[in-house]
């Protein structure tokens, strides 16, 4: 579909969808710490408002339609937020999951120090990521890519620890030089063929590129690879993720399932699908590497994964592989591969989330970190162990959970696109993740804590009443739900994987 | 209109006598609303002169030469803009705490400083411009003797540097008029015919008015009186002042083109500029103290500015629709964003180092533990100037830096591109290392200095003008075109 | 019809969310809502069964949303494996008693889990939905593995899960090629598969992946280890159940009868000849009837696999050996089933007023695995021996080798028996439901497969009542008896070294093969634990040696700082403005 | 040479002298001396170029522009000798104080 088929709207709701989150960021700055319900209510407004808005999108533009707002940043380049398919999708993830931790967070957070910055932050941080799903182009894209790279530093020194401290400054000396390297790559690729708009498909103006000057249009390409990979957490970029894992819990979840890694892996779709084209990006061979570099990650993840004790750190080793997923699906040439490698999108970001609020529930409401301390703990809190083994399924693929979805969706595309031993990878990741979550399932389920430990029920009857306050609970079994929701309709209209087939037949035309 | 030129100068100037005589109170009063009437005037000549084009008017009877003749183009009123903005808010900030202004002569040197810093921008020849200056430097200097005892051997040095910059500056003026027997620079550059005596008159002038401006290696000055001027001198210095002779310096080589070994020269001087933003901001990483690493930062930046020779001057000789060309209007638009960026980010920057400093009674980083959680609003304001000087988007300065990348690739000189990105990075490790600081957070409450309070104001007025740098950020192509009115290059496309 | 779909369906998933969700409410309500919900549960599988009366009359559903496109469907093959599903799985659940059995509702609920994923690989006619229930049975068979939650029944667990999940791999793989090739529909995948390219990778993965469940040596090593662990009621499913999904599995994807697959046919064969043989000694050396059991079950399936390897290499042979699988696994599901459970029956009843009908009914039961005339072993040994027709192993003739296996079961089960029967009784008299039910089942194996031969399962022929036929089912077990006989004798007067005469399982501990694996895998990761540290020593002395030279070598900063110290001397300064200023000079001149 | 020429060459002699002096003196007072030096040098150039370009009517605006120049000078030198007395006076107080 050439972009003159595309009935393009101007409008102004996609930046009012920014505004949604935006306006709860600046207004929450002013607000003292004890105005608890005030900042509540917009927290839960603006989060409630951008789920309205793209329920309320997604048929028209499913339907063809473009909504777009401009503004010129400099002459010659625009500030272009477009809603089209891809940005609702990911912009619907970010919508619902914000939803979902923010709930979490109040309860998260309920009698903290620094509620007031916290959510002021997080919620430009949501801003950020919308912005990332609804750029319509790289400038647009880099500037929200960046301001999510800042956001997020004051959420992961949140605790203000030495660790805290640290690991937010890896955190930021790596995905600011990402940042650099992405400026890099961008203003090279405008220098060469002007302002990039993107484009189902790709866009005519690099197809030429890559006609003519093929080499340069592969380095161009891989600096802005590179650059977004640091976000992807491509191996060997990844080295980051381990260290934010001091965040506190609710911002792990977001970090995790939709704002910073996604950022990456969505900017690698937006790159291969709607900037290069998936048939000019294989003709230039750069997409040969890139499959390389996600298997390689997707592998190395798992195995490091396998040898963390934390929590925390196990699940983060596990988003470095399954982040990778996306990746991979949208290196290889075919409808099935990229739906796949696009639906893990919101896939991972359910199941994700899911783990990181069960992680963050076992950590306040029994205090444990390890996987060593788990043993026993599904007797206490059965509703946050039965989504924890939900999404640990759904992470291994095994259906019906979302992850399998995607696997399925990735094997068999990587058939069609003739590298049929991806599979093999797959398979040996799937190995891999049941591997390092089956444990912690069967601790949660079937072992005895040790001895001395307090919280411990010999018989449910011992049971508290509530395992675990309500605000913390909920979003856990809600994303729980989902993630299974996600895996059981998949083939349902409007659920995360038609969407995803839409997008990925887009992109080939 | 041509009152509005007079009265930019004459104003500050007049109030400046009245200031000085009139008791410590008063005088503040009055300074303050002729700051804010200042401020509002200069928003008024930009609006004049982007909406009707450029200025002149004539000071006295006495006609050009001899006369004070006065213009306004695009660029004077983009300078004397964010001179008007950024004094107006420093002003508002001054008026929070006398030990802020350091004294009872603050306003009326400060004002002195405003009228010089204006004329300079609105001189419409060589030698006013000289007289300018030296009105800029006297007042700087002045201002820096305000920070006490400390501050005076820096204040003394500074004061060496500025009038030897000035007297490199008058040998080259003396130069071109020997050869051209004007002082007007656009008819200078009619009568040029380029030869070794232009050269050396123009590289004369910019190595006078890059020691003002404190091109690497030239800076070992700035720094000690930065730091030691007060709280509300020191973003004044550091935003405003060191863009007058920066100003003179585009002004020049703008005016003066086809001087063969120009190219050669710009390029020296861009390599300089290039090694200080690294040298620099390497610096700044290791300062323990937040004013002079805040100062080191403008070292750094300055350095930038200076990348606009290298990828303007080839474009000034080539014929329009040349790639040249092009590069030469981004680069210049990429400065001028640069130059705005760096005046709101940088007083903005100076100014929440010195309620910081004020309120903890030190600026040593290891005393501002715990200021993310009790001065939120500073912090802020440093962690979104250090972002804006970062280049980082959104902000002004990051349409500066796109631009002159942009420029860099289209003028064939990619090698600036690594110390565009690079510096940006390092100008951010140095912010983190403040907020870094501010962040830590001891175990013990009472591990942590006794705040003194701080005025409301001393805590807007920066906030203000650091989200006003980011915010440009997103709508930036009015005070981009302003630039481009009467502009050699002509606008963009 | 659909409307029956939807409650077979729903009625058993329902069920468990009930019993989970009233598990969380208040003690008293949970308690008593659970105790019902466990009591009424075995209803949950009888739509299930009324769908598998009603077979091919029940038509297909369609449901396009459901997960990537459901479809169901009661084929041929299916319908007598659904039936046996509905009747073991129903049995099992009325065994489990609230009260007497530990945590009885979390047994029913995942024996209802499992119930739902093993009757949907039965009536899967998607490959997804295939998978999708395969892989829900062998999760929530990990739960049935590990109920006791025994130190045995956790390592019974371990290995069975890591099998298992390995297993799903190997059929991921295999599945998405066939489904890649355009097999999503379960009726075109064998024609698919027969014309594929990666046919002998799509073979190669398929017996592996169902080879686990089918406990095909040497992939049976969990078997040995579950069944005794696992409760009776859930033993009895696992093996006279769930193994046969692993059947289906070989029986719905390998090209049976489109294309001729000689080598691959053969090494089944063997395999499972392997299994057929090497299972009875192991099994003899056992001192737990549950694992001699087992080891029957692997003996059993052996016999089974034997079929498949001949249907992949002979064409001409599948159709016949398809319906002898189907109708042999119709027969070994009940009559093991009837087995397992009447353990437990045996152990609750062996001592009360129905001790006689317990011991009439495990015999029976016994009798029929073990093929002898009449019972329903009979049937399907015939069946099976009728299909082979000529088909050889390694030069002999299956139809002469496969009775033996017979032999070998007699002797099984007579050491199962005799291990039962001397084996602890529980404390408390059984219950009357458990009792009954398990009749029904005993009966029912005997009856249902001599009803199923011929109508549902298209057999050429049933065993008549000649001497002949008499004959040829009953010598081998004839045979297994003598020799049990023979080995009661010798151990009883001593003649036999004791390892022999009174095996305490400690020579070959259940699970054989698995012992070295186990220590295999334990050494391996020491080894790698040995890298791992090695490789942190070598780091931490390389990261010593660095630091040591960049302690001796000045960083970039460290010169910037030094350096910009010395310029802010004036002099230094000076001395640089005026080598700026020539250069500058001297540049511009130039 | 004409006398223009002598002035010109004196004046840019005077006027690297001075500059040459203050940049590498540590002593205040000389580099206010040096200072002025400097000034007079550059001064004088710019007479000398109005002087070469019409020995018989020297430029008006150069001289208006000396005589400018003169004044600035002076009064920076004022503001210099200030400043010089009360550093030196500061650093006495700061050794006596150390002694």
């Amino acid at each position: 579909m050439t972009p003159g088929e595309v009935p393009v709207q101007n409008d102004l709701v996609p930046l009012v969808m920014l505004l949604a989150s935006l306006t709860p960021a600046v207004l929450i700055f002013f607000l003292r710490e004890e105005q608890v319900r005030l900042r509540t209510v917009l927290n839960l407004g603006g989060a409630l408002a951008k789920v309205g808005l793209v329920i309320w999108l997604v048929p028209p533009v499913v339907g063809g339609t473009r909504l777009e707002w401009r503004s010129t940043l400099v002459p010659g380049i625009d500030l272009v937020l477009r809603a089209e398919p891809l940005s609702l999708f990911f912009a619907g993830l970010s919508a619902v999951l914000w939803l979902v931790t923010t709930v979490f967070a109040i309860g998260y957070f309920e009698q903290a120090p620094h509620r007031s910055r916290f959510f002021g932050f997080f919620s430009l941080c949501v801003t950020a990521s919308t912005g990332i799903a609804l750029s319509g182009n790289w400038v647009t894209f880099l500037i929200f890519y960046e301001l999510l790279t800042l956001a997020t530093y004051p959420l992961v020194a949140h605790r203000q620890t030495p660790e805290a401290l640290a690991g937010a400054r890896t955190y930021l000396a790596y995905t600011l030089t990402g940042g650099v390297v992405l400026l890099l790559g961008v203003a090279w690729l405008t220098s060469l063929v002007g302002p990039v708009e993107f484009t189902d498909g790709g866009v005519e103006e690099v197809a030429r590129l890559a006609q003519e000057q093929p080499v340069v249009a592969t380095l161009v390409f891989g600096t802005i690879l590179t650059g977004l990979a640091v976000k992807a957490a491509l191996v060997p970029l990844h080295g980051w993720l381990p260290k934010a894992m001091v965040a506190p819990a609710p911002v792990s979840a977001l970090l995790h399932a939709v704002a910073v890694v996604k950022a990456g892996v969505f900017g690698i779709v937006r790159l291969v699908h709607h900037t290069y084209g998936p048939e000019v990006a294989q003709a230039l061979g750069v997409l040969l590497p890139l499959m390389l570099l996600a298997c390689v990650t997707i592998v190395y993840g798992s195995v490091r994964a396998l040898r963390q004790d934390s929590i925390k750190g196990r699940l983060a080793y596990s988003t470095v592989s399954q982040v990778a997923y996306v990746t991979l699906g949208v290196s290889m040439v075919s409808v099935l591969a990229t739906t796949g490698g696009v639906v893990h999108i919101v896939h991972q970001g359910l199941m994700k989330i899911t783990l990181f609020f069960c992680a963050g529930l076992f950590a306040e409401v029994l205090s444990l970190h390890k996987v060593s301390e788990l043993p026993g703990v599904g007797r206490r809190m059965p509703l946050t162990s039965a989504a924890f083994t939900v999404a640990a399924l759904g992470m291994i693929g095994l259906p019906p959970m979302a992850g399998f979805v995607s696997k399925w969706q990735l094997g068999l595309g990587s058939i069609e696109a003739g590298q049929s031993w991806v599979v093999v990878v797959l398979v040996l990741s799937s190995l891999l993740n049941a591997a390092y979550f089956l444990p912690v399932v069967y601790a949660l389920w079937l072992r005895t804590p040790e001895e001395g430990v307090q919280w411990h029920v010999e018989q449910r009857r011992e049971r508290p009443a509530v395992e675990a306050p309500k605000a913390l609970l909920l979003p856990a079994v809600v994303t729980a739900v989902l993630a299974l929701a996600a895996g059981l309709l998949a083939a349902a209209p409007y659920a995360p994987l038609d969407m995803a087939r839409f997008i990925a037949e887009l992109s080939y035309g | 209109m041509s009152d509005l030129l007079a009265a930019l100068v004459l104003v500050p100037l007049g109030a400046a006598v009245v200031t000085a005589l009139l008791p410590a109170r008063a005088a503040g009063r009055v300074g303050l609303v002729v700051a804010l009437a200042l401020g509002a005037g200069s928003v008024l000549l930009a609006l004049e002169v982007g909406s009707s084009g450029v200025l002149e008017a004539a000071l006295g009877d006495w006609s050009i030469p001899l006369g004070i003749g006065l213009r306004a183009d695009g660029l004077s009123a983009l300078m004397v803009l964010l001179t008007g903005v950024v004094g107006a808010f420093v002003s508002v900030y001054a008026s929070g705490s006398a030990a802020a202004r350091g004294g009872a002569l603050f306003w009326p040197v400060w004002l002195v400083l405003w009228a010089g810093l204006n004329a300079v921008y609105l001189a419409a020849d060589l030698f006013n411009t000289y007289v300018a200056l030296e009105l800029v430097g006297l007042g700087a200097v002045g201002l820096v003797a305000l920070g006490g005892p400390a501050a005076l051997a820096a204040a003394l040095r500074y004061l060496f540097v500025a009038v030897l910059g000035s007297l490199a500056y008058l040998l080259g003026v003396g130069l071109v008029y020997a050869e051209t027997a004007t002082l007007d620079i656009a008819t200078a550059g009619q009568r040029l015919e380029g030869g070794v005596v232009m050269v050396t008159a123009l590289s004369l002038m910019t190595v006078g008015m890059a020691l003002k401006t404190a091109l690497f290696p030239l800076h070992a000055w700035l720094p000690p009186a930065h730091s030691g001027a007060p709280a509300a001198v020191s973003p004044l210095l550091s935003a405003l002042v060191v863009k007058a002779s920066f100003y003179v310096v585009v002004r020049l080589w703008f005016g003066l083109p086809g001087a063969d070994g120009a190219m050669a020269v710009a390029t020296l001087v861009g390599v300089l500029g290039a090694v200080g933003v690294v040298w620099a901001a390497v610096v700044a990483l290791r300062q323990t103290h937040l004013k002079r690493m805040v100062a080191y930062s403008t070292v750094a930046q300055v350095g930038y500015l200076f990348l606009l020779l290298p990828l303007a001057v080839p474009g000034l000789a080539a014929p329009a629709g040349a790639a040249e060309a092009d590069a030469a209007r981004l680069a210049w638009s990429g400065v001028a964003a640069l130059v705005v960026a760096h005046g709101l980010a940088k007083s903005a920057m100076f100014m929440s180092a010195g309620t910081l400093a004020r309120a903890h009674g030190s600026d040593r980083l290891d005393d501002l533990h715990g200021a993310v959680t009790r001065m939120p609003a500073v912090a802020m304001t440093f962690a979104l100037s250090g972002v804006c000087l970062a280049g980082l988007p959104p902000t002004l300065a990051f349409v500066g830096k796109w631009q002159l990348v942009q420029a860099a690739l289209a003028a064939g000189q990619w090698w600036w591109v690594p110390v565009l990105l690079v510096g940006g990075l390092l100008t951010f490790a140095y912010t983190a290392a403040g907020l870094r600081a501010m962040f830590d957070e001891p175990q013990r409450a009472d591990e942590l200095v006794e705040l003194r309070p701080v005025a409301r104001r001393m805590v807007v007025a920066p906030l203000v003008l650091a989200v006003l740098a980011v915010a440009l950020g997103l709508r930036s192509v009015e005070l981009l075109a302003l630039v481009e009115v009467g502009s050699v290059l002509g606008s963009l496309p | 019809m659909s409307a029956l779909w939807v409650v077979a369906v729903l009625a058993p998933v329902t069920t468990v969310l009930l019993l989970a969700v009233v598990g969380l409410g208040p003690r008293e309500v949970s308690a008593r809502g659970r105790t019902t919900l466990v009591r009424w549960a075995p209803l949950a599988v009888l739509p299930a069964g009324l769908l598998a009366l009603a077979g091919p009359r029940a038509g297909a559903v369609d449901v396009p949303w459901l997960v990537l496109g459901t479809r169901l469907e009661v084929d041929e093959l299916g319908r007598p494996l659904l039936l046996l599903a509905v009747l073991l799985y129903g049995v099992a659940l009325v065994a489990v008693r609230p009260g007497r059995t530990t945590r009885a509702p979390v047994l029913s609920g995942f024996l209802l889990m499992s119930f739902v994923g093993n009757a949907g690989v039965f009536v899967a006619a998607d490959t997804v939905t295939f998978y999708l229930c395969f892989t829900v049975m062998s999760l929530a068979a990990y739960g049935l593995v590990v109920h006791e939650n025994t130190a045995s029944a956790r390592r019974a667990g371990r290995v069975y899960i890591v099998l298992a999940v390995a297993s799903e791999m190997f059929i991921l793989a295999g599945l998405l090629l066939v489904v890649q090739e355009g097999g999503l529909l379960v009726a075109d995948a064998a024609d698919v598969v027969a014309g594929s390219e990666a046919r002998g990778v799509i073979v190669l993965l398929l017996l592996l992946g169902f080879g686990v469940k089918a406990g095909t040596v040497p992939l049976h090593v969990w078997l040995p280890l579950a069944h005794p662990a696992a409760p009776p009621a859930a033993s009895a499913v696992l093996s006279g159940a769930m193994l046969k999904a692993g059947l289906v599995g070989w029986l719905r994807y390998l090209p049976l009868g489109e294309v001729a697959m000689p080598g691959w046919g053969a090494t089944l064969v063997v395999l499972a000849v392997l299994g057929a043989f090497l299972a009875v000694p192991a099994g003899l050396l056992q001192a737990d009837p549950k694992v001699a059991l087992a080891y029957s079950s692997i003996s059993q399936m052996g016999f089974l696999s034997v079929l498949v390897g001949v249907a992949l290499a002979r064409p001409d042979l599948a159709e016949a050996c398809v319906v002898a699988a189907v109708l042999y696994a119709v027969h070994h599901g009940l009559a093991k089933g009837a087995l397992f459970l009447g353990v437990g029956v045996w152990r609750a009843h062996g001592a009360g007023p129905a001790r006689p009908w317990v011991l009439v009914g495990l015999g029976v039961a016994a009798l029929a695995v073990a093929g002898a005339p009449l019972s329903s072993g009979a049937v399907a040994k015939y069946a099976a021996k009728q299909s082979v027709g000529s088909a050889t192993v390694l030069g002999v003739d299956l139809a002469l080798l496969l009775p033996l296996v017979g032999t070998g079961s007699t002797l099984l089960l007579a050491r199962g028996g005799w291990l039962l029967l001397r084996g602890r009784r529980d404390e408390r008299p059984g219950d009357l439901a458990t009792l009954v039910a398990w009749s029904v089942l005993v009966v029912g194996g005997i009856t249902l497969t001599w009803l199923l031969a011929g109508r549902w399962v298209p057999v050429e022929s049933v065993p008549g009542l000649e001497p002949v036929t008499l004959w040829d089912a009953a010598w081998p077990v004839l045979l297994g008896l003598g020799l049990a006989g023979l080995g009661w004798w010798l151990s009883a007067r001593e003649r036999l070294p004791a390892w022999a005469a009174h095996p305490d399982g400690r020579l070959l501990p259940p699970g054989d093969l698995l012992v070295p694996e186990e220590a295999m895998v334990r050494r391996l990761l020491h080894l790698e634990r040995r890298v791992e540290v090695a490789v942190a020593r070598a780091r931490q002395v390389l990261g010593r040696a660095g630091l040591f030279v960049a302690d001796r070598s000045p960083s970039p900063t460290t010169l910037a700082a030094t350096g910009d110290a010395g310029l802010a001397r004036w002099q230094v300064s000076g001395a640089v403005l005026l080598a700026v200023l020539l250069l500058v000079l001297a540049v511009g001149a130039w | 040479m004409t006398d223009g020429d002598v002035f010109l060459l004196l004046g840019v002699g005077l006027a690297v002298l001075g500059t040459v002096r203050l940049v590498l003196t540590g002593d205040h007072l000389r580099r206010v001396v040096a200072l002025n030096v400097a000034g007079s040098g550059v001064l004088m150039v710019l007479v000398a170029v109005a002087y070469r370009s019409n020995p018989e009517e020297p430029d008006s605006v150069l001289h208006a522009l000396v005589l400018t120049g003169i004044v600035i000078t002076v009064s920076v030198t004022g503001l210099a000798l200030a400043m010089v007395r009360r550093v030196e006076r500061d650093e006495q107080d700061r050794q006596a104080s150390h002694e």
